[in-house]
């Protein structure tokens, strides 16, 4: 939930990628939690995959704010709004 | 014979074709060989079919020629087929004549008319049409050749079409009769649905049959045929467009606004007569109708500047006679009428003709002194407004008219107040017609005359001038020794007017007042109008409105034609067209509205999407 | 136990709220690694060591000195700091945390009228999860490699960009060295998923 | 893993392993051609061990996959689709880009993901599919270099859809919770008993979750946001492969588990689905209305058609889900058609973006223009096309549901829809005023159509009035196919 | 087979020209001419041959074709002519070969895809003529709208794109509705016998609850009434109409909403006998409505275009109180005044479009006293003035007549009212006749008249008028069968005559 408000609220790009990986990492808790339920290892299983995914999704996300970086020269996300309505 | 009757409309149909098409590249000489002869061979046709009828009639005295069925639909079969009996011979050789001569007269009036060619192809037309209609063995058929001379009518009233003046007479005479119409088609449609048949012979007979004297729908199926018939011969409240038709050329008025088609009205009532026999009332509203006209248009005719004005509110109030005539079941005599009337007035309207053609002018205070110039047509003003205000005995309207007023006394129906209205009218007439002819021949001659009339036009004008004269000789009273030939031919179609009422006006004081009426109007006439009166135009009020037709046109223009414009004028741009326009708005409302949220902040994107979770969840909240 | 359960959950809310709400970058990062460790100790507590240690050593060190690095690399300037003043005022904050506390709230409703909270016992190890890992889940598993071999992929294609695009200003050196050195890269990276796979 | 397990699989192994092949072709040489060629070849070979394969079927793969003819059509439309992409991308990327062969190892990846989707049997599965397809797209869409655009709908993109996959995981994780069960199937049950005691509300609540999870991914109101942005900013191959492969697998992975073989649905889903369906439809038609991109006409049209499709999956009975399946099967047909013809229209610097770029196009490059009318049309809903004949069975099936309220929400706003594909058609067929002065090098009007493109959009207008005249071929199969649903 | 030609040529035809142009325009000019008059010989010899059998034949269809299309829900290209199909068809070759010489001249650019999309749209309204699955029927119904807007959207004048999308919205949107309801009459039926089909003959049999064949009849109604078009669903007529080329024009009025017709007929009289009388006396209201609607606001316009299409809304709705007045003599009427409206309507769009082509103008008050440079021109359009203003003698007087004597049997009050409708009818037509060609010549226009092949054109359609005028009985026992299987499932106790 605090990672939805940091990324409604911060502008800054790296500010928006941390949020994010606060909400999967609710969302992670939320399986390991549900797996302990169950006493069943199918909720850290998932934890793992999503673990394998916040990584990706960082290692892409850090690439894009050196490029946003190199063109803007700042990381402010509501620069990225070029395109609308 | 009888069987070449169907050549009758088709010779001058063909000709009209041929005139329409190819009229422009004919020679003038050609044209009027075409439209001049087609109208004569037509006439040939109808003396001999005429002769042949009156020799040997056929059955029944009536001859039905079956062209084919025009449609067959659901037990609805009109015919062309054309139905000829006395009165629809009588008809056909007053309108083939008549037509002839007028069309005679025409080849040399209108010789110099670039539309030389357009205009007999449409006086052919006109012939053709007016005889569908007198021969028409429908109701539908007639309301072809009804629509058909309307049609005529309305082009050749605005023949000289760059005068927007004479194209809103043009207007106004098609739509005021095509109120008329109206009525008569829905009479047709009452007729059909409630007889199953529009032949007039048949349906005359199932109404006689099944319905009873003064039942409603009789009188509503009369009253509508009626409106038709009011519109056609423009008697009140539809008779404002006739004034105004004198737009057109003379030959046109002399043949259209005189002596035929404004007489359809008479005919078709003549014609379908049992209905209003059943319809009491109605027939009453006829007489009443008929009196009216006759009385309102005579005084108009009397304020009238305008000479072919002063014989356009003359032929109405003389078809308010012929209503009279019919509204108190003198049918024949409304034929006769109708017949002499046809005579006498073509003959004024030709005279008219040459005057204006010769003067070039059709104000009669501006005219005066001409009876020396112009020779024969005086005396065609003489002998033709002589018949017209009913000159004893030597004139075919004295013998015509004296039939309807007798009648309006002694008929069942009548009565002493349309005798004397009658009388009034009679007197009126005298008046108007010799404050014309005097006005225009007697007096200081103010104008130069230019042209003189050639062959064509004098013949025309004195066949006229002898049948205006012996026209009436067809039918003198039997009280007097004569014999009612005419009202004896026409009996087997129309049933005679039993005389009943015999009490304090004779036959004798009839003809007397009526001669002493006539002798009066002359002498009134010759006292205000007389060639040592000042030739001002009265002024006063009274005058000025019957100068203005009782200003009916003022009323129908406040009343119907604004509202209507303004109705057209305000709608023009469709207002159903104002919600879908609307409902385009709206969307396009949406459009900008939901455009708006596409901001281009990716975190306002988080943002929908979280109120998008939010409120799938509280609807899911909600709903449970 | 239980009592630890909460502790760490406040902790964690806390540290992550001031995570979110530091201004400089660093700062935000090491109370997110704050948080994170004490969600390693929730993990702990919910019986899933494994997870707990892999929560310490991926996400609070590997992917947060990614992070570290990035934000040091940038040295994010001064004038960014001025425009995230702005956005920290509390005007702005209603919103967010408005919809933030009305879905919190809908969720703590939905949670709580279901009956039971999850039981705190029984520890699935380390052993149970490998089992779990590389029997039923092995296709996950080659999934999660292709997973992370696109995000190296795309990673290094953005990042090419860059490079290209400064080269243009440099001394060009030959495109074949050039492709051989990042061919290699991704090789590696490859591999490397593919060992772990 | 037995045998025919392995054979099952081999559709699912082929794509990702001629992407590996990909990258170490790519380490040895890089060479667009041969690229191009050895990932169509890689395509064209799990197309085929698809009918090798399909003679093992039904088979559940550990619980992974559950691999049945309805998942191998659906591999095989992807697969296509993908195929088309590569061939409308070829010449679109030697024209612009320098380094384009990482694009068909990421589209590769992209589909792979999209084919467990359609294959998933479980939340691990579901989730992984998903986030492949996500990870290769957040580059794809920012691949083209020099755009900043491009840069920005990948962040755009980047952010999005991570925050919808943690919504997603955490409706999973509740539902897991609830049911202690990671298999797609709960959501079935929950479709059936969605109302009741038998059905717990956290279920009902992780079901919304994981419905934003993939209404966004589907772009459905009111997660269309990210839409337009993306798909202008994306190259046009890029934005073919999302509108079609993307919203397809996901859009598959969603039939096979919301549908309700027994009837349509009810209660609380069909409420909320029905919600979606009709705010998609209007929202998507309204927006772009008077839009004056292309791109972003399409973006938008295409969230009222995912409205549309919701229209089918909600149908369900006998009639939805193959009527979902022909209308997304042409739906996909024609937008790669109509992307293609923007891509094989786009110069060395510029997309055909704009309106005006197609001014007078019928006039200049008749057959370019008949076939991009052809597409509209068939967007719109004109008979004759495939679009006619998919709406044409959702009516069907939203009928035979008695789902009238959705219906007339479809008529209308394909009405509106109409109207600003007409706007398109209008500026094809208006007179070319004088924009002819300027001419540069990049210009349009030049640029000849390569022969991949022509083949594939010769193709795509074949199949989209092959799929208008005579559905036969294919609605059998995909009756067939879905019987056995939910 | 050869009702599947009739189609085949026109759409074979299209494609020709339109490749032909690349060379000469001519050439693809003669092109279409010749597929048309192919096809109109086509369908004379089908008349010819089938002229005797009518009145006595039982079997209700000259000629079939049927072949399987889509067999899982029982859709089949099921073509037949009927009698009302036969007489609507000669009308569209007729009326097309008139746009075609119309047009000779006027369209000078692209004329190939001009052509094309002409062709392409009669065959459109030839399908829908023949079509007897439903669905077929609307796929033909939608392939008229296609190349009917790139007609009107590319060789439009003005507001070509407004009119163009109006149109299109309209008749999309109504004919969505209309699919709707086919789809659910073939489920309804697919769950009562477990068939399904889109078959005519069979979805007749179908039995429907009242309220459901009330829907679904609203649901037809929404396309037909649109196209025919029905106040209060007709602004986008004026519009297209105003807009279209003279060909456009002439087919719009005088094919397309006839097709809005044919549909009442042939569908929604026979599908659903029980509503259809039910609601009889409304649909017969907003018929009169139009009627006079159509007429007061043609006089209040000042574009000549715009003046006869709102004529055409007064006189569609003529058809429409005739459709639903419940007997023979009205439905029959209905159908003359469709032929009929559509050549006379159709001359006055070739008149108008005439005048265009010389003077570039429909403004009326930019023109006044043409008979004076073109007679010629100038009589053909008094004539088809009086056609349009119901004079006896030319054909829209019968259908008017019949219309009207049918309506009175039904319903004696509309129809005195529909009657006014003649009295307006004269205020239009004289407008026209007199505003354009009488009055004095305040422009001073010097144009030439009438060209040969214009004379041709006018000429024969005045024929047609007159024809009908005057015989209108092969047309009537042409269609009676036709009608009569229309009529007696609908109304099948005829209002006892009185």
């Amino acid at each position: 939930m605090l990672g939805l408000a940091g990324l409604l609220t911060r502008r800054n790009l790296i500010f928006t990628l941390m949020s994010i990986e606060i909400m999967l990492n609710a969302s992670g808790l939320a399986f390991v939690g549900a797996g302990a339920r169950w006493a069943q290892p199918d909720g850290q299983v998932m934890f793992l995959f999503i673990l394998a995914m916040a990584a990706a999704e960082v290692s892409v996300g850090l690439a894009f704010v050196l490029l946003f970086h190199k063109r803007q020269l700042a990381l402010d996300v509501d620069a990225a709004s070029e395109m609308r309505g | 014979m009888l069987q070449l009757l169907w050549l009758v409309v088709a010779i001058p149909v063909a000709s009209a074709t041929l005139l329409a098409l190819f009229g422009s590249n004919l020679s003038r000489r050609v044209v009027a060989v075409l439209g001049a002869g087609s109208v004569g061979v037509a006439a040939l046709i109808t003396l001999l079919i005429g002769a042949v009828f009156l020799a040997s009639p056929p059955m029944g005295n009536v001859y039905v020629q079956h062209l084919w069925t025009w449609m067959s639909s659901g037990g609805f079969t009109p015919e062309i087929a054309f139905y000829l009996d006395p009165v629809s011979l009588l008809m056909l050789l007053v309108v083939t004549f008549v037509g002839f001569l007028i069309h005679l007269y025409s080849v040399e009036y209108m010789h110099d008319d670039e539309g030389y060619a357009r205009f007999f192809a449409y006086m052919n037309l006109f012939v053709a049409s007016m005889i569908t209609l007198v021969l028409a063995n429908n109701l539908l058929l007639l309301y072809l050749g009804w629509e058909g001379v309307g049609l005529c009518s309305f082009l050749l009233i605005g023949f000289w079409y760059r005068d927007p003046q004479n194209v809103r007479a043009a207007a106004k005479a098609f739509i005021v009769t095509r109120f008329g119409d109206t009525a008569f088609a829905v009479g047709l449609l009452l007729l059909f649905t409630r007889l199953g048949t529009l032949d007039i012979q048949d349906a005359m007979h199932r109404a006689a049959m099944q319905w009873s004297t003064g039942s409603s729908i009789a009188t509503a199926a009369a009253a509508l045929l009626l409106g038709g018939a009011v519109a056609k011969s423009a008697q009140l409240p539809l008779q404002t467009w006739l004034p105004d038709a004198m737009a057109g050329p003379t030959p046109t008025s002399a043949l259209i606004h005189a002596a035929t088609m404004v007489t359809a009205g008479v005919y078709l009532i003549a014609r379908t007569h049992v209905l209003f026999t059943l319809a009491p009332s109605i027939q009453f509203l006829v007489a009443i109708i008929g009196t009216v006209t006759m009385l309102l248009a005579a005084f108009s005719a009397l304020a009238q500047r305008d000479m072919k004005r002063v014989l356009a509110y003359s032929t109405i109030s003389q078809i308010g006679y012929m209503f009279l005539a019919l509204g108190l079941g003198a049918w024949s005599a409304a034929m006769f009428h109708f017949m002499t009337h046809a005579f006498f007035k073509a003959l004024l309207f030709l005279a008219a003709g040459v005057v204006i053609h010769a003067v070039h002018e059709q104000d009669l205070y501006r005219m005066g002194g001409l009876r020396k110039e112009l020779r024969l047509a005086f005396w065609a003003f003489v002998i033709g407004g002589s018949a017209l205000a009913g000159l004893p005995l030597i004139t075919a309207g004295f013998f015509s008219k004296d039939l309807i007023l007798w009648q309006s006394w002694a008929g069942p129906n009548g009565n002493a107040w349309f005798w004397a209205a009658g009388m009034t009218g009679a007197l009126l007439t005298s008046l108007y017609t010799f404050r014309m002819i005097l006005l225009a021949f007697y007096g200081p001659q103010q104008l130069h005359v230019r042209a003189k009339s050639g062959l064509a036009v004098r013949v025309s004008l004195v066949v006229l001038c002898s049948l205006s004269l012996v026209g009436g000789y067809v039918d003198t009273p039997p009280h007097f020794g004569g014999t009612p030939a005419l009202s004896n031919f026409l009996n087997s179609v129309l049933p005679p007017l039993e005389e009943v009422h015999i009490g304090p006006i004779t036959e004798t004081m009839t003809v007397l007042s009526a001669s002493t009426v006539f002798a009066l109007g002359l002498w009134l006439a010759y006292l205000i109008f007389g060639p040592k009166r000042s030739r001002q135009p009265a002024q006063n009020l009274l005058e000025q409105l019957w100068l203005a037709g009782w200003g009916f046109d003022w009323l129908y223009d406040k009343l119907l034609v604004r509202p209507f414009q303004w109705i057209a004028r305000k709608s023009a741009a469709d207002p159903v067209d104002v919600p879908i326009n609307g409902l385009a708005q709206v969307t396009v409302l949406g459009y900008r509205a939901l455009r708006l949220t596409q901001t281009g902040q990716v975190r306002w994107y988080a943002a929908g999407l979280a109120l998008g979770t939010a409120a799938i969840l509280a609807i899911a909240f909600v709903a449970r | 136990m239980t009592t630890l359960f909460y502790l760490a959950g406040i902790l964690a809310i806390v540290a992550t709220l001031l995570a979110i709400t530091q201004r400089h970058a660093v700062h935000a990062l090491l109370y997110l690694i704050v948080s994170l460790l004490a969600v390693a100790v929730e993990f702990f507590v919910l019986g899933a060591p494994f997870v707990a240690a892999l929560e310490i050593m991926i996400y609070a060190g590997a992917i947060m000195v990614l992070f570290v690095f990035v934000v040091m690399m940038l040295n994010i300037a001064e004038h960014a700091m001025e425009v995230e003043r702005g956005s920290l005022k509390p005007r702005n904050w209603l919103g967010p945390a408005l919809l933030a506390l009305v879905l919190l709230g809908e969720l703590v409703y939905c949670t709580a009228t279901t009956r039971g909270t999850p039981s705190l016992t029984g520890v699935t190890g380390p052993k149970q999860v490998g089992e779990a890992l590389f029997g039923n889940y092995w296709i996950g598993v080659e999934l999660a490699s292709l997973l992370l071999m696109a995000g190296l992929v795309g990673a290094f294609h953005l990042g090419r960009h860059r490079i290209a695009k400064e080269e243009k200003h440099h001394v060009t050196s030959t495109d074949a060295t050039r492709t051989d050195t990042r061919s290699d890269l991704v090789h590696a990276g490859s591999g490397g998923t593919s060992h772990a796979a | 893993m037995s045998r025919t397990d392995f054979v099952a699989l081999l559709p699912l192994m082929i794509v990702p392993a001629t992407a590996v092949i990909l990258m170490i072709a790519i380490a040895i040489r890089r060479n667009h051609k041969a690229v191009a060629v050895i990932s169509l070849g890689g395509l064209v070979a799990a197309f085929g061990s698809l009918a090798f394969a399909a003679s093992v079927l039904p088979r559940q793969v550990s619980a992974f996959f559950i691999l049945d003819s309805y998942s191998f059509l659906y591999m095989a439309i992807l697969l296509c689709a993908a195929a088309f992409v590569f061939l409308l991308a070829y010449d679109y990327l030697n024209r612009r880009q320098k380094h384009p062969e990482e694009f068909y190892l990421l589209v590769l990846l992209a589909t792979t993901g999209a084919m467990v989707l359609v294959a998933s049997r479980n939340f691990a599965a579901f989730f992984l599919g998903l986030e492949l397809l996500s990870v290769a797209l957040y580059a794809l869409i920012a691949y083209v270099r020099a755009e900043s655009i491009s840069i920005e709908a990948g962040i755009k993109y980047l952010v999005l859809a991570a925050s919808s996959s943690s919504v997603l995981l955490f409706g999973m994780a509740l539902i897991y919770a609830e049911s202690g069960s990671m298999e797609l199937s709960q959501f079935t049950a929950a479709m059936i008993h969605s109302t009741g005691h038998a059905n717990p509300f956290l279920v009902v609540t992780g079901l919304m979750l994981v419905l934003t999870g993939a209404g966004f991914k589907l772009a459905v109101v009111p997660f269309h946001l990210w839409t337009p942005d993306v798909y202008e900013g994306a190259p046009l191959p890029v934005t073919a492969f999302i509108a079609s492969v993307s919203k397809g697998g996901m859009f598959a992975l969603l039939l096979r588990w919301f549908h309700v073989n027994s009837g349509d649905i009810t209660g609380v889903p069909g409420l909320v689905l029905s919600i979606l369906a009709i705010a998609s439809m209007l929202t998507g038609n309204l927006l772009a209305l008077r839009q004056t991109n292309v791109k972003r006409i399409l973006a938008y049209s295409s969230i009222a058609h995912m409205g549309y499709l919701l229209v089918a999956l909600l149908a369900g009975g006998a009639l939805g889900a193959p009527a979902a399946t022909y209308y997304l099967t042409a739906y996909m047909v024609t937008i790669l058609g109509a992307f293609g013809v923007m891509t094989a229209l786009s110069g060395r610097q510029h997309e055909a973006m704009s309106l005006d770029s197609y001014r007078g196009l019928f006039w200049r490059r008749p057959l370019l223009a008949a076939a991009f009318t052809t597409m509209l049309f068939s967007l719109a809903g004109i008979p004759f096309t495939a679009g006619f004949l998919g709406k044409f069975y959702v009516l069907m099936a939203g009928a035979s549901a008695s789902r009238w309220v959705l219906l007339f929400t479809l008529i209308v706003s394909s009405t509106i829809g109409l109207f600003y594909y007409l706007r398109i058609v209008v500026v094809m067929y208006a007179q070319p005023e004088g924009a002819g002065e300027t001419e540069n090098p990049d210009d349009t009007r030049t640029l000849p159509v390569p022969l991949p493109a022509t083949l594939a959009l010769a193709a795509l207008t074949g199949l989209v009035f092959l799929l208008g005249v005579y559905p036969i071929l294919f609605w059998d199969t995909m009756v067939a196919v879905t019987r056995n649903l939910g | 087979m050869i009702l599947l030609d009739l189609i085949l040529i026109l759409v074979t035809g299209g494609i020709a020209s339109w490749i032909a142009a690349r060379r000469s325009a001519m050439v693809a000019r003669w092109i279409t001419l010749a597929s048309l008059l192919v096809n109109l010989i086509l369908g004379i010899g089908i008349w010819i041959a089938h002229l005797g059998r009518s009145q006595s034949n039982p079997a209700r269809w000259f000629v079939q074709c049927n072949f399987n299309w889509i067999p899982q829900f029982g859709i089949r290209i099921h073509l037949a002519i009927d009698g009302l199909s036969l007489a609507l068809l000669l009308l569209t070759y007729f009326l097309g070969i008139m746009a075609v010489l119309s047009s000779w001249r006027e369209i000078r650019e692209r004329v190939g895809f001009f052509h094309f999309n002409l062709l392409w749209v009669l065959a459109g309204i030839t399908g829908v003529f023949l079509a007897m699955d439903v669905f077929l029927f609307y796929l033909f119904w939608e392939l008229m709208l296609v190349p009917m807007y790139f007609l009107i959207g590319i060789w439009g004048h003005e507001r070509r794109i407004y009119a163009a999308t109006k149109f299109f919205l309209f008749t999309q949107l109504s004919g969505l509705l209309m699919l709707i309801a086919i789809i659910a009459l073939a489920i309804l039926h697919h769950q009562s016998t477990g068939i399904f089909t889109f078959d005519y003959e069979q979805l007749l049999k179908t039995a429907l609850s009242p309220r459901a064949a009330r829907l679904l009849m609203i649901g037809f109604l929404a396309a037909f009434l649109v196209k025919l078009p029905a106040f209060p669903f007709h602004t986008w007529l004026p519009d297209a109409h105003t807009e279209a080329p003279t060909a456009g024009s002439v087919i719009l009025a005088g094919l397309l909403l006839k097709t809005g017709a044919y549909g009442l007929i042939r569908f929604v009289l026979p599908l659903f006998p029980g509503p259809s009388r039910e609601l009889a006396p409304i649909l017969m209201s907003i018929g009169v409505a139009g009627i006079l609607y159509g007429a007061v606001l043609a006089v209040g316009q000042t574009d000549l275009k715009r003046l006869v299409a709102y004529t055409s809304v007064s006189h569609m709705g003529f058809v429409l109180l005739g459709v639903f007045a419940g007997n023979e003599i009205a439905l029959e009427g209905a159908v003359v005044q469709m032929i009929s409206h559509g050549i006379s309507t159709g001359a006055l769009f070739i008149l108008a479009g005439l005048l265009q082509e010389r003077m570039h103008t429909r403004e009326i008050a930019a023109m006044g006293g043409l008979w004076e440079t073109m007679p010629a021109l100038s009589g053909a359009g008094m004539v088809f003035a009086m056609a349009s203003l119901g004079l006896p003698g030319l054909g829209d007087f019968v259908g008017e007549f019949l219309v009207l004597l049918g309506a009175y049997r039904a319903n004696v009050p509309l129809t005195v009212v529909a009657s006014l409708g003649l009295l307006a009818a004269t205020l239009y037509g004289l407008r026209v006749a007199q505003n354009a060609f009488q009055g004095s010549n305040p422009h001073h226009w010097k144009l030439p008249d009438m060209l040969p092949r214009e004379w041709m054109v006018l000429g024969l359609m005045m024929v047609g008028l007159l024809w009908i005028g005057l015989y209108p009985q092969p047309i009537l026992n042409t269609v009676r069968p036709s009608l009569a299987a229309a009529q007696q499932s609908a109304f099948t106790q005829e209002i006892v005559r009185r």
